[in-house]
Formats: structure tokens, C-alpha cells, sequence
């Protein structure tokens, strides 16, 4: 326990998580810093394709054991059934009615993939090592949730009146085809098919300014963060401040069992654990705003963007890779 | 300068649901359209801004359609059913164009 | 479709007012308004462009407005007060708008 | 508030062709405009957008112009003269301005 | 002939060919997967900044040989002659209208400097050596071209009626000054002024990272690229296809005869080749958009972009290395 | 003095210099090179991020001198007093009114950061130190100067009548919380946190490309200099010319005199004559427009970035480093 705190505390002291603080900070003090859409978007790009391609070559260059199936079967089977997880707890803790419970519950069975990045760059930063297919495993996991939201609309009341979730094949390749899903799975196949030559060729551009432009894309994410905590404070009720808290650590656990059942290492444990503790902001509001536009928005992305976001970032991370390596890590 | 009256829709509508309603409105037989960025704004469900953003949630954008008089109801109808559920704002005003073969 | 008349309002006005006046018009009750970029425009005061620049200084931007006509003057009142000693351009045109019960 | 009749007119033309278009509406006389962004649109030729695009060519912008209607129809001529064998679409459309003195 | 199909093997399973291939596909799947205008833009600024950068450091380097003067009056010739070749072929393959035949034809005399920036890839990793000003003859043969497209529109029928072709001092100066003939001029006369010193100071930001920049641009050619197919579809007959892929290679041999003639290296006569296979897709089409407007973009686009380009991407660039090499290279 | 003209020679033939020209150079010959302003935002909003994180991080390793709250007191001092200066000087040399002359005045209280950041180029060149807290003296400089601008508007005729300035404690909070300062304030505090750990972990994006992106930012500025030169040169009178190129060096000798006295190294005397040079073309104008409205920005705007800009990157510069140097440097 004392180890978690004082890797909380390494963690709080890294550039990246400063980063964000500062710009949560900017906005909460009405600060004009901003990041144009166009940067932001290209940060993110970036990102994906970096990441993705990384997988790839480190895919190729350990072999492409067994584990990956099934840890992608694990990823679509987590991906489906948090949202029904999520779901059930919000109707504890709060009174959304079930098409914005539903909506929410969507978010947290998806990933969110700069968590995702920011949880390797601590595994790096420790030396422990991870199954480079894991980014495959994020990608699996950004879709099905989706349905599962769009199904517990489907089977209520609500959604036999009122329109409901307005699902066709339309939005399902939307979703399939989504530009991070595409990216991120793509790249990480040039990655597996280039391999190591091909890293070589573009290393210092996916690997040295990594960290730097993580810290930058981080630096905006608070700033979008900290405008939507501003303007969407109110929807905070405690209750819905608890799930946002609460959900991430279930999925972490959740996450921790099916991966250390499927033998993931510990590393690839954690990452399993961050993509399950994580919720979507880009994707599955995307999608949501398509099928169920009587959910409001502001709920879920103040959850999932001003919540779960920064506490997965702070405090989840070290937990679950602590965690992770406590149980079934060698040494550490 | 000969001109001739027409109509200006001009919709404001999520981000998401763009590619929808420029299907709409292509299947109400709608000539010509062009899509313009919209920054930000604010209504009843609060305010928001683009900068910074990475996803299209949570960010709107304005389809401009100049249109015969004749064809309006049509595009009104088409339009009117992509916005129903959703957040978004039409308006329509009367204008003149030049080159009225065009539309 | 049913329409019901309204306002549009376009004020084109400096970037480094746009705060002010988005503040101005909420307070003078304003429902929901929307920012468009401007890259530029030529005007008393000289030409200009967006283009490589850093500043906000030197750059307009434009908030449209749909009012019912009975809240057009308190806008009007407020915009002017903004603009008054700035740069900036504010026309008022009629429209028709789909769900009334909006604005 | 007083305002005062005016004639906006909107001028979509393809992007090359920009410059021209404003020191045509220069030299007509027209004491101010402004250039607003489109991001893609489909008409008889197909559609476009601006994603991704490093060249002009494939890209329409947009020229507002606010004029006192006695100056509409030579800006009227100059803006044909320079669409006339181009994508463009041109339309006016009446509004009232604050501030009629800086038109 | 064996050899150079291993190349071209070895050349697809490069990190930057499969990222065209990627946005070929995302576009083609319609996934919404895209790059923001600026952020291409601003690649697309960089690519031109670090490869006239690195041209005139290498002549400040190896010292400005005789072969210069020679190499941009070819590059003017080729230029201005091309165009006529590929409109008789055009004439032969097709039934384009004279308009559209000089239309196209003036983006094949010009050049697309992302496959000039590809194929100075393909001859560093193959480790050929090749003459710094290339980028200076590259941007020579930017505009001529131009000029030969509207006079053989001027002296048509076409050209006396209809408007014909609109060519004015304006035009011409907004020809010779387009942003990326002086980025690249600049940028070669500040890499040559500033030589091994200037180049120290900057080789980390246009050295380094230059390959992975060239991939994320190339993933958004391939974005572009595939959107065109997918809606220019139209446009591409029989002729027009065969067209897009005999061109490049009926250039490239008269870009061999005349390097070879003035004594460039091997190296150089493989870019020589290279600049008179491509066709322009910026320069070019934004010129005949103002000179003749009549003429289709979506045929002169479609062709550039959507054929001409992936074949020298793909096929082209390691044909015209690998017969530069087989008849002028000393060794390999 | 030879020596100076030699260093300015020297100045004159690197790439940073070299691409600001360029770009003065493109933008006169109506070429239409540019950046889309995200790309250049962006590469402001890089530059902020390293200078400060950099500073920050050399506080980290060589400690905080008692120096740094002296030094910081100099900068808010400079910036306070240095618009009365210009005022003066501007009443002297032109026939502006108060209000454009008080407009005026306040950008060059205020600093240029792009201006402080090639003369830390300069610094590094030479191999002369310089403490790292000195951008936070920057970002001390770059509000007092403001409020220094509007008070000379106040207490005038001008003041009294005609709306006068537009002061309010929304303007306040606007000036102190905008973008630059708190992202240069921000990324400093987080260099001095994190330390030499925290610089490892993003050295080769903050450090190894930067002097890359500042000739790409340099090359930006260059063109919206010469646009303006090109737009506003109306407003170019002999003597607001002559101010343009005597207030800097009137700074100069002020910040040499103060930093001097309260015992910075001479690396630190030279960058605090830097920015006490120098004058503001981003948070000043902007100020300005909100709260002198009836000031011409073509006046501010054209001298500060048009003459005084350029004024001091060329020929400033190596100047103030070289009599800094001579003055209080030990050797060399
Ligand atoms: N009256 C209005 N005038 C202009 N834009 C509006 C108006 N109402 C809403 N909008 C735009 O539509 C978005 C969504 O509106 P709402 O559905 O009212 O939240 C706002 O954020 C604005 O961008
Ligand atoms: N008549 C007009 N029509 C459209 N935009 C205008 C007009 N007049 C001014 N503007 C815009 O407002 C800016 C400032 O105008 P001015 O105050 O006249 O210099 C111009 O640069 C244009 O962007
Ligand atoms: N009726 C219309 N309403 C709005 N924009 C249009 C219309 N027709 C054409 N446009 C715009 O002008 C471009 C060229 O139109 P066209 O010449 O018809 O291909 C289109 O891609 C649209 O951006
Ligand atoms: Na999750
Ligand atoms: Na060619
Ligand atoms: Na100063």
C-alpha cells in the first residue's frame, strides 16, 4: 500500500501528469490558452499511429504468441459486458433515467486510448514489459460496447417510445470503421509487417518525441477538461461523481481477473486493466450523438473526460500496475 | 445584372449527423450545398467551443443550400427529419441569384 | 413544414471582443447564438488575414444570432454597445426558422 | 436602434480564384468584405472537401460583402465577370445594418 | 528484370508505401479517418523545407559542380516538352477534348515533389549517392510546364473561342511564386549559405524525423487519394487508365536519355527520371483552375493523384532506381 | 566594434535568421507561401512549452540563486517604466497623438518571446550560460507594460473625453492569466519540478528540434512581417521608423544598466537587454484592441513586428550578447 502511494507520488511528479494539471488549471482560471482543433487532432494522430505501429514492430520482433486471440476475445468480451456493469451500478448510485445511464454505461465499456498510452509510458518508465498486441486488444475493445449501450435502450420502455436508439448498418460501419480503430489497426499492422527495419527507419520520429508530444497533447486534454468541468459542473451530482470514481477501479479489477486467467503477463495484466478502468471521449460520444441524442452529452462527457480521465491518469494508472506487478510480476 | 429569387437554407446541425443530412438532402433532390466550420456557440443545452477538440461530439457545423422556391418543401422535409431529435437550427430567407440555370 | 418568422443576426466584430459580446447577449436574454471563423476581409481600417498568425490581435470573427423579433432590439442595444468604438459590422435580416418553440 | 437597408451579397467561388474576385469588388468600388471559410460542398461538378488538402485548387471559400444597394449592381457586374466561367454561386439578399455610414 | 521485382517487393513493404496503402483503404472503406487541412498543409511545408535544406547543404558540401547550370536547363526542357508529348498521347489513347488533353498534359511536364522526396528515400536506403541540386532541377520544372498546357489550348480552336485560356502577367507571377518554388529555392539557398554548420544545427529536426513525417504524409495522400477514386471514379476510361501509367513511363525514359546525356550520376538520373514521371497535383491544378476553367479538375486530379502517383509510388520509383543503376551505376 | 560586425555577420548567415528573411522575401514578392494559423499557434504554443520547461529544468539542476525574486522585480520594474521611455521618446520623434503614442509605448515595455528565445539560441552558440530563470522574468515583463500604456491614456485630455481606456478587472484577469504567460509560467514550475528526470524523459522533443522549428516559426513571421511591411508601410513616417530602431537599443542600455546592478551573469545581462528591447506583437495588441480601441493597430502592429522585430534579430542581437559579453564575461 505504502508503495502505491509513493508511486502516486512519482507518477503526480511526471511530466505528462503536470501537464495536465497546468492545463486544467488554465482553464478553471478562464485563461485564452488553447490548442487549435487542427493541432489537437494531429497530436492524436500521431499518437495512434505511433502506438499502433510500436505494437506492430514489437509483435514482429517477439513473435506473435498464442495469447493474442484470446486476449482480443478477452478485449470484445469486457468490451460488452462492462457497459451491462456500469449500467447496474449507475442505477444504485444515481437517477439517470435509462437512456443516459445507458449512454454513460457505453462510454466505460469502451477505451479511452491516451490513458491507454499514458499507462505504457509507466510500464516503460519501470522496465516492465508488455505484449506489444495489446494495442490490437484497445482497438477491439472501442466498438462493442457500443451495441451493449445501444441494447439495454432497445430492450426498456424508453426505447419502444420516443424514437429510442436510432441503430442501422449506417452507424455500425461508422463505428467499425471510426478513424482510431482504423489508424490504430493499421499501424499496428505496417508495424508487424515492416518489423524492425521499418522502425529503424521511422524511429526517432515515433519513439524519441513520443513523451514530449504526449505531454503537449495532455497539457489540451486539461484544457478541455478543466472548460468542461466549468460549464458542465452541474450535472455533478455525488452520486454520479462516485460512479465515475468507482466504475474505473470494477473494471480494473474485472480486467485483472480475465487477463491473468488468459496468462497475459504483467505488464500486458496492467494495460488490461487500464483499457477496462478507461472510458471513451471520442469515439461513443460520436456515436452516441447518432443514436441516442436524447442522452445529453454533458453527462457523459463530464464523467468520462472531467472524472475518470484525470483519476485513471493520477492515481489508476500506478494502482493497477502496482497491482498488476504485486500479483504476477517475478520481481519488481 | 439579371438575378432571380431562390431560397437560402442555411442548417446548423451536430457534427455527427452531417453526413446524414447531406444524404437527405441529396435524396430531396437538392442541386448544390456547401458546408461551412462553425467555431463554437451556445443554446439551450449549454456552450461549447472547438478548439482543442479531437472528437466531432460536441461541435456543429452549417449546411448552406441556395434552392428553388419549388424544391424548399421538399428540403424542409428532409431536413426537418435529420434534426428532429437532435439539437440544430433552420432557417430559411428569401435571396436572388445570379445564374439561375444552376439550381 | 411550418415556419415562423424570426431575425437573423450577424455581427462581424474583433476577435478580442468576442467574449464580451457573447456575454452581452446572453445577458440581454439571448437564447443561443453561433461563432464563425472569418480568414479575413478588407475594410476601412485596412485588409487582413488569419494566415500565419499567432495573435488574436489583427482578426474577426462573426456571431449569428436567430431572435424572435420581439427580443431583436435588447440585442441590438447590446451588439452596439460592443461595437461602438471597435471595428465591426452588424446587419439584421428576416428568416424564417423551423421549430419556433426554440428561440 | 436605427438601422438602414443594405444588400448582403455571398459569394462562393472557388479558391484560386479569391484574389481576383476581391480586387475585382475593389475596383468597383466596394468599401469592405470579408472571406469565410467552407470546408466542402457538392454541386453539378461533384462534391469536395477540404480535409487533408495541401493544394487550392478543389476548394471553395466564401466572399460576404454588406453594401448600400445603389453600389449592388457594380459589384454585382465585377463578381459576374469573375465567376462567369467558373464554379461559383452568387446571391443577395436584403438586411439592415447598424452604422450605415461605414458602407 | 528478376532484381527489380524484389525491389519493388522490398519498396511495398516499407512503412511509407503501406501508409499510402492505409489511406487508400480507409478511404475506400469510407471510414472518417482524415487529416485536418492544416496539418497536412503543414507537413507538406516541412517536407518542402527539409528537402531544400538538404540539397544545398549537400552542394555546400561536394561543391557546386558544372553539371548544375546543365541539370536546370534540362530540367526547363523537360519541362516544356513533356507536355506535348503526353498530349499526342492523350490525342492517341483517348477522346479528351483538346482543352482537357492540354490540361492534363500540363501536369505531367511539372512534377509532384512528395514522389521526388519518395524516391531520395529509396536511394539513401539503397545507399546511391546523388547530385544535392536535384531539388533546384525540381523546382525548375515546376512551371514551364504550365505555359506549354495553355499554348497548345491558345493555338486550338478552342483557344479562339470559348474564352480559351486566360493567361495574364498576373498569372504568370503567381506561377513563378507559388509557395512551394520559393519554400524550395529558399530553403536550398539557406542550405547552401549556411552549409555543414547551418545543417548541424537543424539536422535533428529535418533529418531525423523526416521518414516518419514522410509516412503520416503519405497515409493522408493516400486519404485523399482513395476520396478521389472513390468519387472521380467516373472519369477514369480505358484510355485515361492506360494513359496515367504509360506516361510516367514514356517520361522517365526521356528523363534517363537526357540525365545520362549531361552526365548526372546515377543517383541524379534517377531523380531526373523521377521529376519527369510524376505529374503535378498543387501547383499545376490550382493554375489551370485560373486559366482554363473549362477544363474538368476532376479528370486532370484523378489521373495525377489517383493513378500517376500510386504507380511511381509503387512501381515506378524502383524501376527508375533500379534501371539508373543497372546502366550507369558503377557497382550493385 | 569590428567584432561586432563580425558577430552580426555570423548572425546574419544562420538558418534562423536566413528563414525569417525568406519569408520577408516571399510575402513582398506576393507569393503565396504561407502557414494555416494552426500550424503556426502550434509551433508558439511548442516554443512556449520548451523555453519555459528548459528554464525550468537548468533551475532544477544549478539551483535557484537569490537572484531570482532581484531579477524578477528588475523585469516587472523594466516593463513598467520602459513604456514611459518610448512615450517620451515617441512625443520627441513623432507627431502620433496619446493615445496611439501610449499604444505604442506599451508594446515595448512588454517583450517579444520568439526575440528571447533566438537571442538563448545566440547564447547557446557561443557556449556563454545564462540563468535558466530568465524566462520567467520574460513572463514577468509581459503584463506591467499594459497597464503602464493605459494609465499614460488616463491621466491625459484624450483619457478624459472619448471612451478613453477600457479598463476593467476583466481585462485585468484577461492580461495576467493569458496563454503565453501561463503556459511559460506553467511548463517552468513543471521543468523545476521535475527536474533533470523530467527533462530526460522529453529531451529529444524539446530540445534536439528546436532550433528546426524556430527557423519554421521565424520563416511564418517573416511572412506576416513583410505583409505587413507591404500593408501597413503608410503608416511609416521617419520618425516612427527612427523609434523603431532607437527604443531598442535605449532598452538595451536600461536592461544592461539593471541587470548589471543586481549582479546577473553576463549570459543574463544580454538576454535581460533582449527583452528589454524588444516589443510585443501578441498579448499587447490584443489588449490594446480591447481597451484602446481608437488606437491603429497598423501603427503598433507595423513598427513592432515590422521594424523593431527584425531590428533586432538581425542586427539587435548579436549586439546586445556581444557588449553584455565584453562588459561583464570573463573571457572570450
Ligand atoms: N438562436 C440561435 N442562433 C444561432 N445559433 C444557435 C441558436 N440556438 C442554437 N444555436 C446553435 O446550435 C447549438 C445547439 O443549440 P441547442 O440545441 O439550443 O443547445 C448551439 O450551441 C449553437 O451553436
Ligand atoms: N461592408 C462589409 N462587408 C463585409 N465585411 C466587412 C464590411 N466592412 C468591413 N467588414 C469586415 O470588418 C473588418 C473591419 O472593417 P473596418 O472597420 O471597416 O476596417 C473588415 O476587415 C472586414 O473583415
Ligand atoms: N445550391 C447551392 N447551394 C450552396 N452551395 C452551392 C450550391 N451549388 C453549388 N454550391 C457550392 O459551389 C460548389 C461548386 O458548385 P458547382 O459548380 O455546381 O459544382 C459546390 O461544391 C458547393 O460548395
Ligand atoms: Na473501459
Ligand atoms: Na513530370
Ligand atoms: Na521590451
Amino acid at each position: 500500500m505504502e508503495s502505491i502511494f509513493a508511486l502516486a507520488g512519482q507518477n503526480l511528479s511526471s511530466p505528462i501528469i503536470l501537464s495536465f494539471v497546468l492545463g486544467v488549471f488554465a482553464a478553471l482560471a478562464r485563461s485564452d490558452l488553447s490548442f487549435p482543433e487542427a493541432a489537437a487532432k494531429a497530436m492524436s494522430l500521431y499518437l495512434l499511429f505511433a502506438i499502433g505501429f510500436k505494437g506492430g514492430a514489437s509483435v514482429a520482433a517477439y513473435g506473435l504468441s498464442l495469447n493474442l486471440g484470446m486476449a482480443i476475445l478477452a478485449g470484445l468480451f469486457l468490451s460488452a459486458v462492462l457497459p451491462f456493469v456500469a449500467f447496474f451500478l449507475l442505477k444504485i448510485l444515481t437517477s439517470l433515467d435509462t437512456t443516459n445511464a445507458a449512454a454513460v454505461a457505453g462510454h466505460y465499456g469502451s477505451i479511452s486510448i491516451v490513458t491507454f498510452v499514458a499507462g505504457t509510458s509507466i510500464l516503460e518508465a519501470q522496465g516492465i514489459a508488455s505484449e506489444g498486441f495489446m494495442v490490437a486488444v484497445a482497438a477491439a475493445m472501442e466498438a462493442p460496447a457500443i451495441l451493449s449501450a445501444l441494447w439495454l435502450v432497445a430492450r426498456s420502455k424508453a426505447g419502444q417510445t420516443n424514437g429510442g436508439a436510432q441503430f442501422d448498418r449506417r452507424l455500425l460501419q461508422e463505428i467499425l470503421f471510426n478513424g482510431s480503430i482504423v489508424l490504430l489497426v493499421g499501424s499496428f499492422l505496417i508495424g508487424a509487417v515492416t518489423g524492425e527495419r521499418g522502425l529503424a527507419s521511422i524511429e526517432s520520429f515515433i519513439v524519441a518525441p513520443f513523451q514530449g508530444v504526449l505531454c503537449l497533447f495532455l497539457l489540451d486534454m486539461g484544457l478541455v477538461a478543466g472548460r468542461g468541468l466549468r460549464d458542465g459542473g452541474r450535472v455533478l451530482k455525488p452520486g454520479i461523481f462516485v460512479f465515475g470514481v468507482v466504475m474505473p477501479l470494477i473494471g480494473a479489477m474485472i480486467g485483472l481477473a480475465l487477463g491473468a486467467a488468459i496468462g497475459l503477463s504483467a505488464g500486458g495484466v496492467a494495460l488490461l486493466m487500464v483499457l477496462s478502468a478507461s472510458a471513451s471521449y471520442i469515439a461513443v460520444p460520436a456515436a452516441m450523438r447518432v443514436a441516442l441524442p436524447q442522452a445529453d452529452p454533458a453527462i457523459y462527457l463530464t464523467l468520462s473526460l472531467g472524472i475518470t480521465f484525470p483519476f485513471n491518469l493520477v492515481i489508476g494508472l500506478p494502482v493497477y500496475v502496482a497491482v498488476a506487478q504485486a500479483l504476477l510480476g517475478g520481481s519488481s | 445584372m439579371k438575378t432571380h429569387k431562390a431560397k437560402r437554407v442555411a442548417i446548423i446541425i451536430e457534427a455527427p449527423m452531417e453526413s446524414r443530412l447531406t444524404d437527405a438532402l441529396e435524396k430531396a433532390g437538392v442541386t448544390g450545398y456547401s458546408i461551412l466550420p462553425v467555431l463554437g456557440g451556445s443554446g439551450r443545452s449549454g456552450s461549447w467551443r472547438r478548439d482543442g477538440q479531437v472528437g466531432r461530439a460536441g461541435g456543429m457545423v452549417q449546411v448552406v443550400s441556395i434552392v428553388k422556391e419549388e424544391r424548399l418543401e421538399t428540403l424542409l422535409n428532409a431536413a426537418f427529419e435529420m434534426v428532429e431529435h437532435h439539437m440544430g437550427v433552420v432557417t430559411v430567407s428569401d435571396c436572388e441569384v445570379l445564374r439561375a440555370e444552376r439550381f
